[in-house]
C-alpha cells in the first residue's frame, strides 16, 4: 500500500489546504461574503446528511448508504456552478449535487431504504436520478446535452463520474459522441483515489484529465478538495460548453473518506494512514480557516450553522423512521407508460390473490 | 389512399409520416443519412428533413442508445436504426438497465418514447451476426415493447404506432421481406399493431407466425391439405395470447413457427400459455416449429436451419395424426 | 473428507481444488483480491496463490469478458467474477457474439473453457440492479451451458464441474443462500451437475426449482398436505427435461417456480416441453410461479415479487383441483 | 464532401508516394534486396486475391466481400513485422494480415461464401479468424497478450482495428486493460478515411494515434501507404511490447480504395475526386518506383510477379468455383467441445427428417 498519492500535473488551486486564498493564471472567482458563507454552510448540511444516514444505516433504517465524506467541495462546488436549467446526471454517491439541486433529503432516503429506485422527478429538479451501473448516464448526460443543442438553447449538461467508471466502455463512449456533436456537456470525474478495494493508480497510468486530449476536448485538474477551484473550474467549462465549444473533462482530484458503501470492509485493502493523511486536506476545514482568518465569518456563525444542521438532522431522523411504506400493488406502476392490459392483469390476479389471504386469515 | 410499396418503403413513408407529424421525432443511426442506411430505409429522408432531424452516429451502439434516452429526457422522440440483430448487443446494457427501467424507477416522470428498428432474421445469404433473431432477449424485458410487421400494411401501421407509444419499443423488421410489395392504406390505420390478427382462417389447426415466417406460413397453409388458420402476431410484447386462445379453442390445434433458437424462443412462452388456457381444448401436443439450438450456420447452410414450409407442413400432420 | 461448509466457503474450496489441480485455471474479476470479492467468495486465493493466479480486473465487464476470450486462446482456463447479476449486460455483446460462438466458428480449433460466475437473484434487501435473475438472456444462447447450484454439495461439484468444462459456462450463484450451510463431499462427486436431481420423492406433484427457489420449494414441500417431488434442476442449458418428465409420468401434476419474471422465465421452456412430451399424461395445466413481469421492485417491496412458499402451495392447489 | 485529408502531423514516412528512400530522426529500416522484391511480390498477390474475390463476389461464387484495395502496405507490412510466434488478431479487411500469417486464401474465401465463419485454424497460423462485430477483437487480442505476460513468454499480438471503430466501448477498453497489465500488444488501426458512408473527420477530431496519450502509453502516425515505414514503426512497438514497456497505438494512415463491401455504394457519399488523389499515393507503385530507381528490380522480374499472380489467381478462381458444400448436418458440430445429448438428439431428428424426404422422394 502506498501513501496518498498527489495530482503528478499541479491542480487548479485558489485555495490551499491551509486555508489561504491563492490566485491562478487562468481561473479566478469572485464571490460575495454571503456566497462564501452559503458555500460553508451547505457542505455542512451535506455532511450531516451522509453522517445521519451512515448512522441510520446502522440502525437498520436504511438498507445501504454510500458516503460522500471528504467529496463535500467537489460536489457542492461543481452543483453551485450550474445554472437553473441546467441538468446533472448523478452517479449513486453525490448527495451534494442532489442536495444543491433542491432535491429533498427524503427523496434520497427512500432510495436507500428500498423504497423507490429513483425517489425525485428528474425533470423537476433537472438532476437524474442515482445511476448505479456504472458510466450509463454518462451517455445519458451526452445525448441531454445533445438535445440541448439541437434545442438551440444555452442549457448545459454535468455528468458525473468515478476514477473507476474511467475503465467502462460507456464513458469513454460519451467521450466520443460529445466530442463529434460539439454537446455541452462537462464531464467531472472525482477521482476519490479508488473504485471499491481498488486505488486508481493501478488502473489508471496517466492523470484522468489528460484522456480528454485524445478524444478532441480540453482535460483539467482541479484540487477537488477546494470548493472555490471547483466551482472556477466548473464554470468555465460549462460557459465554453453553452458557446457551442463542445465537452471539458474535469478531474476533482479528492478522497473517499470513508468506505465504499456501509456493506464495505476498507480495513482489508487500504491502510488507516492514508485516511489521515487526506484528514489534512478536509474540504470544508478549508473553507472554514479562509472565513475565519478572512473575518468573513466568526465562531458564532460556525455554532448557529452547526446547531442548526443537529437540529435538521434530528427531523430528518424521525422522518426516515416514520417513513411509510407503499402499497404492496405499486410494484406494478409505471412500468409503462400506456396501457398495458396484460400487466394490468397481473395485478388484478396479484391483489386477487391477497384478498384470499386476508379472507381466510392466512399471513401472505 | 392506397399505394402499392415494398416493406423498405411503406417503414420509410412511415418514418416520413412520423416526421411531419412531430418535429420532436429524429432518426439516429449509423450510415442513415447519405446512405440512406445500408437497407435504404431513410431513403432521402436526410436530404428532406436536414442535418438536425437525421443524424449519422459514430460506430458504437451503447452510445446511440445510451445518448437517445438523454435526448428523450430532453423531449424528443429518437427513432433508432440498429444495422443489423448481431449488432445491437453492445447495447443492451443500455435497453435493459435504463430504457427499459427508467419509466418505472422515476415513478412515471419521465418517459422514454424510443423506437429501436433493428433488420432481423436470415435468409438474405449474409455473412455471420447479420441473420440474427434476437426477440427473447427483449420479450423477456419487462418495460420494453416488441413490434415485428410481415407485411407493408403492418410494416407502416407499426411503426408509426412504434414511434406515437410513449414506451420503448423494440422494432424488429423482416429483412429479407424489404422487398417484398403489398398495398398500404395510409389514412387510417386498418391494423392495430397491439393484436394479433388472423392473416388466413381455417379450422383444423391454429399457426402463430411472425415477421418473415407469417409468409411462411402461408405457404404452408396453400400448400397444407388440411384447414390452416394463420395468425401473424405483430406485437411479441405485449403477447395477444387471448387471439391465439381463441383460434386453438375453435382448432384444437397449434403449431408455432419462428426462426430463433427453438430453446427459450417465443414458441416456448406461447405453448405454455395456451397449454395451460386450452388445457382442456387441446387435441394433440403443441407443436414448434423453430430454429435449432445452433449458433446461425454460414449462408450455404442456412437454409437446413430455417424454417420452411415442408417443416410446418411435417408438424401440422404431426398435429392432426396426434 | 466431508466438511460443514456454506455455500460461499464451498465455492471457496472449489476454486481452491480447481487452482490446486490445474496451473491454467485463474481468477479475473472486480475487488476479488485482497478484498476477496464483495461476497468473500475468492476470500484468501489472492494471498495463497499471488498475484498471476488471481487478478483484479479493471471496472469493465465487456473487458473482463472479452480479454478472458484471449486468455482461453493463450491456454489458460479463466474463472471470471460479475460482481453482481445487473452487472453482466456490458458485457453480452462479448458474451454472445464471441464467447458462445468462438468454438463452432473455428471448427472447434479454439475451446474456451471460461466459467462466468454471477451472484444472481434477490431477497437481500439490495439496491437496483442487485437482485436479477438473467438466466434466460444466457439459456437461450447456443454454445454456453448455464449451472446454478443450490447447496453447499451442488455449489462445490458444479462449479468444479464448470471450471473442468471445456465449454464456456455461465454459473449463477444463489446469493440469498450463500450462508446456508450444509455437507460437502469433496473426495468424489457424488452430485452429476448436468443431470436434474430430485431433492425431495413424492407422488402427487412435481415441483422444478433451481438455485435460491429450491429451498423455497422445499419448505412448500413440508407445508403442504399433498406430496411434493422437489426437482432442483442444477444445470440450466442443457435442460434435463428427461428427469423432469420422468417425474411428471408418475405425478401427473407439474409446478415451476422461478424468480425471474414468467414472460419467457425458463418456465416457458420446461411447460412446453412437458407439455408436449407428456400430454397424455398431465392432469392439470402446468403452473409457474414466478417473478412478475415487471422490473424487479425497490427492496421493501421485494417480498411481494418473490416467490414464496405460500404461492407455491396455491399453485399445487389448484394443480390438484384442476 | 472535401478533398483527401492528410494527417494533421507529420507521419512517419520511409518512401515518399514517388517512390524516394528518405530517412526518419527515430525510424529506419534495413532490408535484404530479396526482402524488398519479396514485400513488393506479397503485395501484388494481396491485390491480385482481392481483384479476384471482387469478382467472384460479382459472379455470384462470394455472398460478399470487403475489399483491401489500397490498404496493401499497411496489412502487409504491419504482418512482415510479426514474429513467427506472434499472435494476429484482424478484422474482416485484413487478407493482406491472413495471407502473410499463412492462411490459404481458399480459406478467407470459404467464409466469404458463406461455407463456414472461420475458414482456418487460427492456433496453427496464430492469426485470428475474421471478426465482424467492430471492435470484439481488440479485447481478446489484449486478453491473448496478457496470456504472453503470464506465461513470462516473448510473444507479442497485433490488434487491427479501423477508423470507425475507435468509437466502441470495447476499443476503449482495450486500451485500458492494455495498460493496467502492460500487455504485449500494438494496436494497429487503420485509418483508411472511412467507416462505410461516414468520413473518419466526422467522428474523429483530433487525430486517432493521439488517443493513446491518455491511456498511458505512446501513439504514432505513419504513412499507411509506405510499406517501409510500416514495418519500422510496427517493429519498433512490437519491440516495446516484447520489453514488458506495453502497448503502442499506430494510425496507418491510408486509404480504402474500393467500397466498403461489395453490397456499398459509395457513390451516394463519396467523390470520385477523392479517389483520385489517394490512387497517386498508391502503396504498390511506390514500391515499384523505388525498387526501379535503385535498380533492385527490373520489368523481368515486375513482369513474371503479374505473370505468376494471374496464373495463381486463375487457379483460385477455378477452386472457388468447384468448392464443395459442408454436409447439411454440420450444422451441429462443435456447437460444443464437449459431449451434448441434446443438440445430439436434434442432430439425430434432423437426419431422420431429411431420410423421411428422401425416402417419399419430396425434394426438402
Ligand atoms: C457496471 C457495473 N459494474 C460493477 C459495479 C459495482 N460497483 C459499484 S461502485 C463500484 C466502484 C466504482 O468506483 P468509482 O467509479 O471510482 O466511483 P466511486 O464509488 O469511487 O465513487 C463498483 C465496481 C457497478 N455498479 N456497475
Ligand atoms: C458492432 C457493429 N456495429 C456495426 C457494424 C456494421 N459495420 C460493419 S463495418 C462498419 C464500418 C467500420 O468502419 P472502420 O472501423 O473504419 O473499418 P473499415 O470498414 O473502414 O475497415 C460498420 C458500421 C458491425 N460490423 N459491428
Ligand atoms: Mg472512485
Ligand atoms: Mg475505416
Amino acid at each position: 500500500m502506498t501513501t496518498a498519492p498527489q495530482p503528478q500535473n499541479p491542480a487548479v488551486q485558489l485555495l490551499t489546504p491551509e486555508g489561504e486564498l491563492v490566485t491562478h493564471e487562468s481561473y479566478s472567482l469572485d464571490l460575495t461574503h454571503a456566497q462564501y458563507k452559503s458555500l460553508y454552510r451547505e457542505m455542512v448540511f451535506v455532511r450531516r446528511l451522509d453522517q445521519e444516514a451512515t448512522a441510520l444505516q446502522r440502525q437498520g433504517e436504511l438498507g445501504l448508504w454510500a458516503s460522500s465524506l471528504g467529496q463535500e467541495a467537489a460536489q457542492v462546488g461543481s452543483a453551485f456552478a450550474l445554472e437553473k436549467n441546467d441538468f446533472a446526471f448523478p452517479t449513486y454517491r453525490e448527495h451534494g449535487v442532489a442536495w444543491m439541486r433542491g432535491v429533498d433529503p427524503m427523496k434520497i432516503m427512500e432510495v436507500y431504504r428500498g423504497i423507490s429506485n429513483g425517489g425525485w422527478d428528474p425533470l423537476e429538479h433537472r438532476c437524474n436520478s442515482y445511476t448505479i451501473v456504472i458510466g450509463n448516464q454518462v451517455l445519458n448526460g451526452v445525448g441531454y446535452a445533445m438535445g440541448c443543442t439541437l434545442d438551440q438553447s444555452e442549457d448545459a449538461v454535468i455528468t458525473y463520474f468515478g476514477d473507476g467508471a474511467t475503465a467502462q466502455g460507456d464513458v469513454n463512449e460519451g467521450f466520443v459522441f460529445a466530442s463529434t456533436f460539439d454537446a455541452p456537456v462537462v464531464f467531472f470525474c472525482q477521482n476519490n483515489q479508488w473504485a471499491i478495494s481498488q486505488p486508481s493508480e493501478k488502473f489508471v497510468k496517466t492523470p484522468i484529465y489528460k484522456r480528454a486530449d485524445g478524444f478532441g476536448f480540453p482535460g483539467v485538474l482541479v484540487d477537488g478538495n477546494d470548493i472555490l477551484a471547483v466551482i472556477a473550474v466548473t464554470k468555465a467549462a460549462l460557459d465554453r460548453a453553452r458557446s457551442g465549444a463542445g465537452p471539458t473533462l474535469i478531474e476533482a482530484f479528492t478522497y473517499r473518506m470513508g468506505a465504499h458503501t456501509t456493506s464495505d470492509d476498507p480495513t482489508r485493502y487500504r491502510h488507516e494512514n492514508d485516511l489521515q493523511n487526506w484528514k489534512l486536506r478536509d474540504p470544508i476545514e478549508r473553507l472554514k480557516v479562509m472565513l475565519a482568518r478572512n473575518g468573513i465569518a466568526d465562531r458564532n456563525f460556525f455554532d448557529a450553522i452547526d446547531i442548526d444542521a443537529d437540529a435538521w438532522a434530528h427531523t430528518l431522523r424521525a422522518a426516515v423512521r416514520s417513513m411509510g411504506e407503499p402499497a404492496p400493488e405499486s410494484i406494478f406502476d409505471n412500468v409503462y407508460a400506456d396501457s398495458h392490459e396484460a400487466l394490468d392483469a397481473q395485478r388484478a390476479a396479484f391483489l386477487d390473490y391477497h384478498e384470499g389471504f386476508a379472507d381466510s386469515g392466512v399471513q401472505s | 389512399m392506397t399505394n402499392d410499396l415494398t416493406i423498405a418503403k411503406a417503414l420509410n413513408q412511415a418514418l416520413r409520416t412520423a416526421m411531419e407529424e412531430d418535429s420532436k421525432v429524429l432518426l439516429f443511426g449509423e450510415d442513415i443519412g447519405k446512405l440512406g442506411g445500408v437497407f435504404r430505409v431513410t431513403d432521402e429522408l436526410h436530404k428532406d428533413f436536414g442535418d438536425h432531424r437525421v443524424l449519422d452516429s459514430p460506430l458504437a451502439e451503447s452510445g446511440i442508445v445510451g445518448t437517445a434516452i438523454g435526448l428523450a429526457m430532453r423531449g424528443y422522440r429518437p427513432v433508432l436504426e440498429i444495422q443489423f440483430d448481431g449488432f445491437v448487443f453492445p447495447a443492451f446494457d443500455q435497453i435493459i438497465s435504463q430504457l427499459a427501467k427508467v419509466h418505472r424507477r422515476t415513478n412515471g416522470s419521465v418517459k422514454l418514447p424510443i423506437t429501436i428498428r433493428i433488420p432481423y432474421g436470415g435468409g438474405i445469404g449474409a455473412v455471420e451476426h447479420h441473420s440474427e433473431s434476437p426477440e427473447t432477449f427483449f420479450t423477456h424485458i419487462p418495460g420494453l415493447r416488441v413490434l415485428t410487421p410481415s407485411d407493408p400494411q403492418s410494416a407502416y401501421s407499426c411503426l408509426l404506432s412504434a414511434i406515437r407509444s410513449n414506451d420503448p419499443v423494440i422494432f424488429f423488421e423482416p429483412k429479407r421481406r424489404y422487398w417484398d410489395k403489398g398495398f398500404v392504406d395510409r389514412t387510417e390505420s386498418p391494423v392495430d399493431p397491439w393484436r394479433a390478427r388472423i392473416v388466413r382462417t381455417g379450422s383444423d389447426v391454429t399457426v402463430v407466425a411472425y415477421g418473415p415466417m407469417v409468409k411462411t406460413a402461408l405457404q404452408a397453409a396453400n400448400a397444407s391439405e388440411y384447414s390452416l388458420e394463420v395468425i401473424d402476431l405483430q406485437s411479441l410484447s405485449p403477447l395477444d395470447d387471448r387471439s391465439i386462445a381463441d383460434s386453438v379453442e375453435r382448432t384444437g390445434r397449434l403449431v408455432i413457427v419462428h426462426e430463433a433458437p427453438g430453446n427459450l424462443g417465443l414458441g416456448a412462452e406461447i405453448a405454455a400459455r395456451i397449454g395451460k388456457s386450452c388445457f382442456y381444448t387441446l387435441e394433440a401436443p403443441i407443436e414448434r416449429v423453430t430454429g435449432y439450438d445452433i449458433p446461425y450456420p454460414p449462408s450455404k447452410l442456412e437454409e437446413h436451419y430455417l424454417p420452411d414450409h415442408d417443416r410446418i407442413l411435417v408438424a401440422v400432420d404431426s398435429a392432426m395424426e396426434a
